[in-house]
């Protein structure tokens, strides 16, 4: 059925390769709603997307705040989309403090919408403005569309009966409505989705499906928006689709690794800004044998899934930096007894509390360095948000094929972040290899894998494998407590040496993009994968000899690394922290590498990379 | 006349592992370990589901000495570990082994949540009132003023009692002995370990190389009579070498009194009467203060309810009902799309 | 006729920090604050005398609103950081924000060990039952089977009451009031700051986002004096907007049972009479249930104690008594030998 | 008064420079005491000393077990001496799975004592022997001494009227005696030592007092020893002197710190092998200032010194590996709030609970990289026992001035050995700098200190100072939570610089030992000092061209040391782990740096070391 709202329009329609768009507003604006709900349509019609949702860490912040302004931007086109962007080719604030806040990231000659409803004298006032600038001169670099959008909403809403406060609730609604009209999009999933959110509450189903339609209605007839834009379905491999965020397909990751295993997921998770959407996820699953405790604090956490894992299921726990830095014994104990678990660290910026919801990469050192004594571990990243299951199912495989702690290293961007994601075929997922217990009579707990150096899984229940497994340092050959030297130091070699092999069980390395030999090779790990990708593919098109490379194993290191590297000049390692991995590999291959470093709690804008980039280039030269 | 073939039991030797006991020679543990031993051939479970946990301490090196799946986990965190044995496999039978350090030091808080939770798991405290394994520390259940090497002018902190701290918290079933109470810890034990949920027993146990002769008033055999009030469900509270003392309730001071010369002048009806299924006797009972009057020893506390493992069941159910295929349809849940093959 | 010339006092205002309140609109915290601020310029301590120690949730967050010394920790840890504070300067008037996250779930322990020692601090428990911060998951005080957004089939365990864990920890004084009680509130937090010792208090506190209306029924004008027992020392224990209930003794059950019609039939003798130095008193009030019974609120258990400032004052004594000189001493204590200049 | 037992001897006296002596037995024999009583003779009669206990983590481990062995080796000498040596001139083996255990240390031809009334048939079977080595002619390679050292105590105890069981117990001081005439020293100190330590127990004092001068009669009448040895005072500067031990070292130095500063000491601790004793020592100086607490975890002692350290003391915490590991986000707190506070790590060996009496210093990668966000710390390392006063006294010195929390590195055979120390003029000691604070109007909590960057320390009490400090960032200029972006960039920077510029307050790096320029470089930190020390000694004296460089400033590092690395041609690592401190200075420096690693929980020997330097020089040339 076409909406009626959805009439034809005669203005001009331009065909562009894709847009930027940031929504903007008061925490109580429903921004980040908006935001993925425009995701859903234009992935749904076939743009590549990615997104940059950014909230602030009060629940509801005073309204009008500076500090209380929710954002949520993303990019879509018609070619594969890697980052959400660095400038706004349109602004939507919703509010005087937004407008404040964002107006530096809208391109000259932007497209700025702005609630003029909510610029009164006291809103002003509050977002640090002396004039409106709605009349200072100030905006007069943007091609301004000052909509009362607050009223708009309340009037087109007010038949259904909803309260002043609850019709402007549905403002969102309105927006996204006009928005849809300027890029000439169906309304059908919004509204389906409306009706089945909103189920239990018709008046609120109406009210938003009215002022989605009033905003379409509004965005067609008015004079402001002189054309519309069209931007063409992105060319894709054949499949199922959806859109997914990294903290969803994580759990999902880790849920298909013990199916796939044939294994009890045991997930032991104390809720923290950005991880706790995991938690939430495992917990609707246990029909598919998860077991989600919400456990007394993260120590605990990491030492049920230890336990659990003794007794047989894939021991998981999700945290971010305040509570990795919590595991750290627990995560010793995993090493000493080498149990199959999977600890997430959804990476915040610090140190201590920090920037709760900003995301950071400065939790490496942590994951690879932080524990007592000799005790390593294996790390792996995921670089974009559908990445978040492949690496999830991966880390479960390596720790039970290997015996190992896996720290699955994501971040407050990965977590919130969404693009479209080919729905795997779970028979085609990569196969388990799980070691057989040896017979009763040869068995003993340190007994190790020929290959791997694994040791044996024996859970309680298993008769005949009856033994104790401690944190004290045991024997090579009876797995019982020794205090001899030269045991002590073959068992920590032994460790490591097993860590060191998974480098075995990974893909070896390759270029992303850009050239496979040449002068810089830019290395990253994690979440910045998108922007560095689109600063080497745009300046390696202009001619730069400039290649990519991005690492997913950040301990071991993949095989095949230093090959890479040496093809190259000079070596840059872009990362949001002070320069952890440029620092290990420098420790690693003595090689002098460069860093490009950013720590604002913000990802790498993809312009400010091509900067460097040329820096480094012309430097070279 | 039929006749009984007895099938294939387990017996304690089937249970002690091979492995040198590392205690101190006097040490309490000797005597508990032992008591255990007695009491798993009973219990009718197979060797390989029964799970040993510790944390760190004298008393935490428990699990190497029984000859079943045991993890010498780390310092106050079994409770934890055992949750997830408990979580990944709720047949297993679970043991918990800790001290009054691993316990309530760094280790209350998982032990608060253990109990609150009613995990199906027996938890034995070690209490020796001392740090043993690092040497002679004092212990959150040492006497305020207690001169050990880390408070050479008498410890500042007023003790915790477990029982009490155990009962604040919610346990479902809480019980004391002690380490050469012979067939009472054996009748304790047993007991603990029928009881659904989290069974928490306190073991009164000497160090003796530390915190020598802590208990003696209590376990000599000359004095115990004395001091020990030795509780049985449905009987009166009575004490003393010829059980001629007693404790009554006195409404006005809401405390238990003593009664002298019980049974010559028949006063016993007026008695407490021991109900394990009462809070609040419970709460009197783990209000006594030694000297002034005898220790409870036996079940102070029994209560049958849902266990974790009951609830997570529970969990299971409401699960199924509202569960929506397998992995393959959790993947592709939500708005998708299909993109046709060109 | 002589003149009583007023030094200039302390107000409210002087109290309020300038910082912006970043809690949502409707959040109970705000009745919470403007009752502790109407407290504290009673108190006659000089503002740079006060230290807000918090942890980490919504609730933690109170020390930016009080413009005294404050130290907003990290998650759990308030009392351990408010230990450190009292050792370093035993004179200062500490006082503690928590939430039932905060301090029961993560900090459990810490909160134990506070109470045991009877650190001379006031610990204010935000009971919202639920995770603000963290935008809505159960927390260890939600009801058993509540839904959440960590608990889509219902949370598996069973709550843990704040009082009764206080208690079960040797806490020596222990209270509950809510976020709206206004005077009662006011009155409460005054007992709180005048006893020496750890002062627990649980603030019943609507998350207006989160858990919405969780005590609408004890607050609520409407059913507020039915559902309400609010304890006055040395009072009967009544309720009811006419105080026509009450509770008296049942020593058969060892119970507190519901008298109805006090008053009018001269019952109120046998009602049982409010003393707050009763533990076990404490336990039974404790542990009445709602809805069954109305909750208790008020100052349910004071006891004095030595604080654990008076312990650490006691151990100067006793060092100084054996004190060996200064520093130049220390270093040259043992066995020594003077190398002479050659 | 002169002994009537120590009668001149008419034996030969052979003037030696030095000797390597063990004392091995079961735990229960009271070896450690022997050991430290020897020490504390020669130490007094001049002697220099070095000392390594080592021990087992059992309390009482059952009688005649191998694992239950206990030893107390030391090397004293009539000039300076820095390792407890390599191998035995004398060892004295007090029962037959102390004789097993430690034989293979002897030299061959070297002393070795034994008592035979401790090799009975179970005894021996016990220790895995299957013949009698008294009478199989295994010993043949040594001097053997054998005596039955058990019923010659007995029987010289008996008259005092102890029992069997406690005249056994006297057997140690039997045979501290014997060596003692071996030795030609006084037993003047050790009898004032035994009725002080007995007061309360006059038999005991009296049984021991007669063992010892017994066991010095049988040393000085039988035919068993053919010589006396005769090892001269070694020259040192003057001044007082004592033995100190690492843990009792770095409690007077914390101790010094804090009197200097003119502030209360607040430690916060929960015991752990082998820190415990920093506890249990500084719980004794409440008369200095110092309170003690015994916390209920690690994770509240470390916020309760920060706690303390806020309120205005020197905060403390001491632990070891796993205590340290839970330490990890309380210290991003003090991090975070910018507070002075320090926190001693006694190395152990790990992972997890690894073996928890050995030395090992792989807890280095923790102190300096373990903390999530970006939360850099000044970590320090002392040498020597000695030295761990001088190393205390400065983190406590430099955590005040830079307002930082401060790591010291110890480890397990720092803490338990021994040596001579001068005892230092308290007036002597460096002064303390603290930044005064600003006018009340002036006053923001972040207001920094041009010269270290350090913020003010205004504490609770001082009126008008009042202001909140917590985990969140902070704005630069007022201290007030910021959630800005550069801000927070600028502040990860700020902290960063205010750790580096620790370094200009610290000696320059400088050359131990050996060659200030060359061929080899061989670097350390911690515990490894004597032994590579000595290393390099003897092979520079040969000619080798190589010199000894000891860091005590792990982070940041002290200023010139890529100065001096630069003068050599190769640079090598020597430390007890994998290669921690050579990963971190390879990352820093870029220069190809090797590794000797060694993890056994025991020291590097001085001969195995210079093997591996050797093997360097040559591969150079
Ligand atoms: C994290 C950590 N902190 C401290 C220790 C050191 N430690 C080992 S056992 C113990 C206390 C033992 O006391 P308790 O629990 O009473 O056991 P007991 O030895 O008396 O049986 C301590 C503090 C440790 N192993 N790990
Ligand atoms: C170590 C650590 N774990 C988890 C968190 C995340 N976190 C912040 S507040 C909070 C719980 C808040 O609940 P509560 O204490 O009840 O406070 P409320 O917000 O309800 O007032 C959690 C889990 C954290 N900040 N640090
Ligand atoms: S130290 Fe005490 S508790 Fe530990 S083994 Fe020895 S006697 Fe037992
Ligand atoms: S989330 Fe709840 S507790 Fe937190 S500020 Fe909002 S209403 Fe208050
Ligand atoms: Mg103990
Ligand atoms: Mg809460």
């Amino acid at each position: 059925m076409q909406n009626e709202s959805e009439v034809p329009s005669n203005k001009p329609e331009i065909v562009v390769n894709g847009a930027v768009i940031r929504f903007a507003g008061d925490s109580g604006d429903g921004v980040q709603l908006t935001g993925q709900r425009f995701t859903s349509a234009v992935a749904l019609a076939g743009n590549d997307v990615a997104t940059l949702p950014d909230f602030p860490s009060e629940i509801r912040a005073p309204a009008g705040t500076l500090y209380g302004v929710s954002g949520y931007q993303l990019q879509f086109a018609s070619k594969d989309v890697f980052t959400p962007g660095d400038s706004l080719d349109v602004l939507v604030a919703l509010n005087a403090a937004a407008l404040q806040t964002n107006l530096s990231d809208l391109k000259p000659g932007g497209l700025l919408v702005v609630d003029s409803g909510a610029l009164g004298a006291a809103q002003l006032k509050k977002a640090g403005y002396a004039t409106n600038p709605l009349e200072d001169g100030s905006l007069s670099g943007y091609q301004v569309a000052a909509i009362d959008i607050s009223t708009l909403t309340r009037k087109a809403v007010t038949p259904v009966g909803l309260s002043t406060k609850e019709a402007g609730r549905c403002k969102n609604f309105w927006t996204l409505g006009l928005i849809f009209s300027i890029y000439d999009r169906s309304l059908d999933t919004t509204l389906s989705f409306i009706a089945e959110q909103f189920k239990k509450k018709p008046q609120f189903a109406e009210g938003n499906s009215i002022a989605l339609k009033a905003g379409y209605a509004f965005g067609t007839a008015s004079e402001l928006f002189h054309q519309r834009y069209r931007i063409a379905a992105a060319p894709r491999n054949p499949g199922l689709y959806r859109n997914i965020d990294g903290n969803t397909a994580l759990s999902y990751g880790l849920i298909a690794g013990s199916v796939c295993a044939g294994r009890h997921l045991v997930l032991g998770a104390y809720p923290i800004t950005p991880a706790s959407a995991i938690l939430q996820e495992l917990s609707k699953h246990r029909h598919l044998g998860v077991t989600a405790i919400q456990a007394e604090d993260e120590i605990a956490a990491a030492c049920l899934a230890l336990g659990a894992a003794y007794a047989g299921a894939v021991g998981i726990c999700c945290t971010s930096g305040p509570g990795m830095a919590l595991k750290t014994e627990a995560i010793g104990l995993a090493v000493a007894t080498e149990l199959p678990m999977v600890i997430v660290d959804v990476q915040r910026a610090g140190p201590s509390t920090g920037l709760p919801t900003k995301p950071e990469q400065s939790d490496l050192y942590l994951a690879v360095h932080g524990r007592n004594g000799e005790a390593p571990v294996c790390v792996l990243a995921p670089a974009t948000p559908a990445e978040c299951f492949t690496v999830a199912y991966d880390a479960v495989r390596i720790a039970i094929r290997h015996m190992t702690p896996v720290i699955i290293l994501s971040d407050a961007y990965l977590a919130h972040g969404a693009e479209p994601w080919l729905v795997p075929d779970v028979d085609q997922l990569p196969k388990f290899e799980q070691t057989a217990l040896p017979p009763t009579e040869l068995f003993t707990p340190m007994l190790r894998n020929d290959v791997t150096l694994a040791r044996p899984w024996a859970s309680p229940g298993t008769p005949g494998y009856e033994h104790r497994i401690g944190g004290l340092e045991k024997d090579y050959d009876t797995g019982q407590i020794s205090v001899d030297p030269l045991n002590h130091e073959r068992m920590v070699r032994t460790r490591a040496e097993k860590v060191a092999r998974i480098a075995d069980d990974m893909p070896e390395c390759r270029i992303e993009v850009g050239a496979s030999q040449g002068k810089l090779l830019v290395i990253g790990w994690g979440s910045t994968y998108g922007s560095i990708r689109e600063a080497v593919a745009q300046l390696h098109a202009k001619g730069v000899s400039v290649g990519h490379l991005h690492l997913r194993g950040l301990c071991p290191f993949p095989r095949g690394l230093e090959a890479v590297m040496s093809a190259f000049g000079k070596i840059l390692v872009a990362e949001l922290n002070s320069g952890q991995l440029a620092q290990l590999l420098r420790a690693k291959f003595c090689l002098d590498i460069k860093s490009f470093t950013k720590i604002q709690g913000k990802p790498i804008r993809t312009d400010e990379l091509m900067d460097r980039i040329l820096k480094e280039s012309e430097d070279y030269s | 006349m039929t006749m009984v073939v007895e099938t294939a039991r387990l017996t304690q030797k089937d249970f002690a592992s091979s492995d040198d006991v590392r205690w101190c020679p006097g040490c309490g543990d000797y005597g508990i370990l032992s008591s255990v031993l007695k009491v798993l051939p009973e219990l009718e479970i197979p060797k390989e589901n029964f799970v040993w946990v510790s944390g760190i301490g004298c008393s935490s090196r428990f699990p190497y000495y029984v000859d079943t799946y045991g993890f010498h986990s780390i310092h106050g965190r079994a409770p934890a570990v055992a949750l997830g044995v408990k979580a990944a496999n709720p047949k297993l039978s679970v043991w918990l082994v800790t001290g009054d350090g691993d316990g309530l030091s760094i280790g209350g808080n998982h032990l608060m949540h253990c109990f609150r939770r009613n995990l199906d798991v027996k938890v034995l405290l070690f209490n020796n009132r001392i740090y043993g394994l690092t040497k002679g520390q004092y212990s959150p259940t040492s006497e305020l003023g207690k001169q050990t090497h880390s408070s050479p002018f008498g410890s500042a902190d007023r003790p915790v009692d477990p029982i009490r701290f155990a009962l604040g918290c919610g346990a479902t079933f809480v019980a004391r002995s002690y380490d050469t109470a012979g067939a009472h810890l054996v009748d304790v034990l047993r007991r603990a370990a029928r009881h659904r949920g989290t069974a928490f027993v306190e073991i009164l146990q000497n160090c003796h190389v530390f915190n020598d002769a802590a208990f003696e008033q209590i376990t000599n055999k000359a004095s115990a009579s004395a001091n020990q009030l030795r509780l049985e469900n449905g009987k009166p509270l009575v004490y003393g070498e010829a059980k001629d003392k007693g404790l009554a309730l006195d409404p006005a001071t809401l405390s238990l009194a003593k009664v002298e010369n019980v049974g010559s002048n028949g006063s016993s009806k007026s008695l407490m009467v021991h109900d394990e299924s009462s809070p609040i006797l419970a709460q009197f009972l783990a209000s006594l203060s030694f000297p002034e009057y005898p220790v409870p020893l036996g079940v102070l506390y029994a209560n049958s309810l849902p266990t974790y493992e009951d609830q997570l069941h529970h969990l299971d159910i409401q699960a199924k009902e509202t569960a929506r295929g397998g992995l393959q349809a959790l993947l592709k849940s939500g708005q998708v799309w299909q993109v046709p093959a060109a």
